[in-house]
């Protein structure tokens, strides 16, 4: 299945991209998506176990994934 | 209620009238703005940027609590997003209450919440050009490609947890 | 730091624009308001009274505690006096500070104090045209030679302690 | 020695003024003030420990009194 990754500020920066698709198994969890990302370029430069959100809401690293679902790997927030 | 991310200027004194009524006896307005320094370093200005759709919906999170836990409708926040300049307002929160514990409470419960949870990002520029991403957990950021000076190690920005 | 007693309407935006500087990220104005109702009573206006030479001195005093223990020169008050109606501004306190916490901290420091030492007092006007003192303090408070309507027994107003 | 004693808010009604002169001995306190002015008619009305100032600064019942000192009975405040 293929799910879309969004990045953001500094990782954005470190990957050189704001999104990117990525396909995995079915019954991959956001733990699986996160380690893929981890094996390009760049990546060096984003945490092992960054926060992430599926579909615009905070997700565990044990949630799965389903067709199309929309990551986004959050850099530590600095609002305010 | 409600909350909102803007691209021009805030207004403080709108929202304060956006939150009045007369069942209120106490309004607090909270504003935080770009400091002309952190962590030592001198700072000209900061870009914003959100996960904008994310962002949207924490903040009516937020404000939803507020107003549960508070029990007051009169709620509002806005943060700005783009490149502002030293002294301008990155984010207002108002609240109204008839009493003025609770409307303290609200307040501070709103601007520790976003900062906590509202993906937002904040990238500093310093007077001598570079710019850097600000990470108020304290663990390295990385600098940008704008930022040459510097290594890809970067240097510690343990930024402010309490602007 | 400036405290000030003043009889036209108070500006919150005014005394915000007094409080901002560039060391400063964050600003916190609290604006008490007249309530349309107290203690289960509608009220239709308040009277403010003072010992104006004296309330000048306390809050004078109690600015420059605040500015004292949170280290800020940005307190500023103003404290309406003369009749208001329901909604208007009776008090503006308006504080800012590098860093949020301290803004709340000295914020409420200032309303607290101003609620418990500077000589002030409102007479509440209800919409039966009857018009009585408020006594924070819960004790009998007598009514003025226009409340004819009551005994001089008069009724107990506990008001609020938390407006 | 005179003293002036200022009224205000329900004590001013009470007494039906703002402002008074009273005699009093030579080393007289603020108490001895507050106890010759709850002789005057309405003062059942004023309590009979009220808060006073001095020269517009609180004052404790044992202080005493020069010649010209300007008394203030405070009634419970209730700014904000």
């Amino acid at each position: 299945m293929n799910v879309t990754v969004l990045l953001f500020a500094s990782y954005a920066d470190a990957l050189g991209t704001t999104e990117l698709e990525i396909a995995l198994p079915a019954g991959s969890t956001v733990a699986d998506a996160v380690r893929r990302v981890a094996t390009l370029p760049g990546a060096d430069r984003v945490p092992p176990k960054p926060l992430v959100a599926v579909n615009e809401r905070y997700a565990a690293p044990e949630q799965r994934l389903a067709p199309g679902d929309q990551l986004a790997l959050i850099p530590p927030v600095a609002g305010g | 209620m409600r909350a909102a991310l803007v691209d021009a200027p805030l207004d403080a004194a709108g929202l304060l009238a956006e939150v009045s009524a007369p069942a209120n006896g106490a309004a607090i307005v909270f504003v935080g703005t770009v400091r002309e320094s952190n962590d030592g370093r001198a700072v000209t200005g900061i870009d914003y940027t959100a996960y904008a759709a994310m962002a949207q919906r924490e903040l009516d999170a937020i404000v939803g609590e507020a107003a549960t836990a508070y029990d007051t409708p009169h709620v509002v926040v806005e943060h700005r997003l783009g490149t502002l300049t030293v002294g301008e307002a990155s984010v207002v929160i108002a609240v109204a209450h008839p009493r003025r514990a609770a409307a303290f409470d609200a307040s501070r419960f709103v601007i520790e919440q976003l900062k906590k949870r509202v993906p937002i990002w904040k990238r500093e520029h310093y007077v001598d050009g570079s710019r850097e991403w600000v990470d108020p957990t304290g663990v390295l950021v990385h600098p940008s490609p704008a930022d040459q000076g510097h290594t890809s190690a970067g240097r510690a920005t343990t930024a402010e947890a309490q602007r």
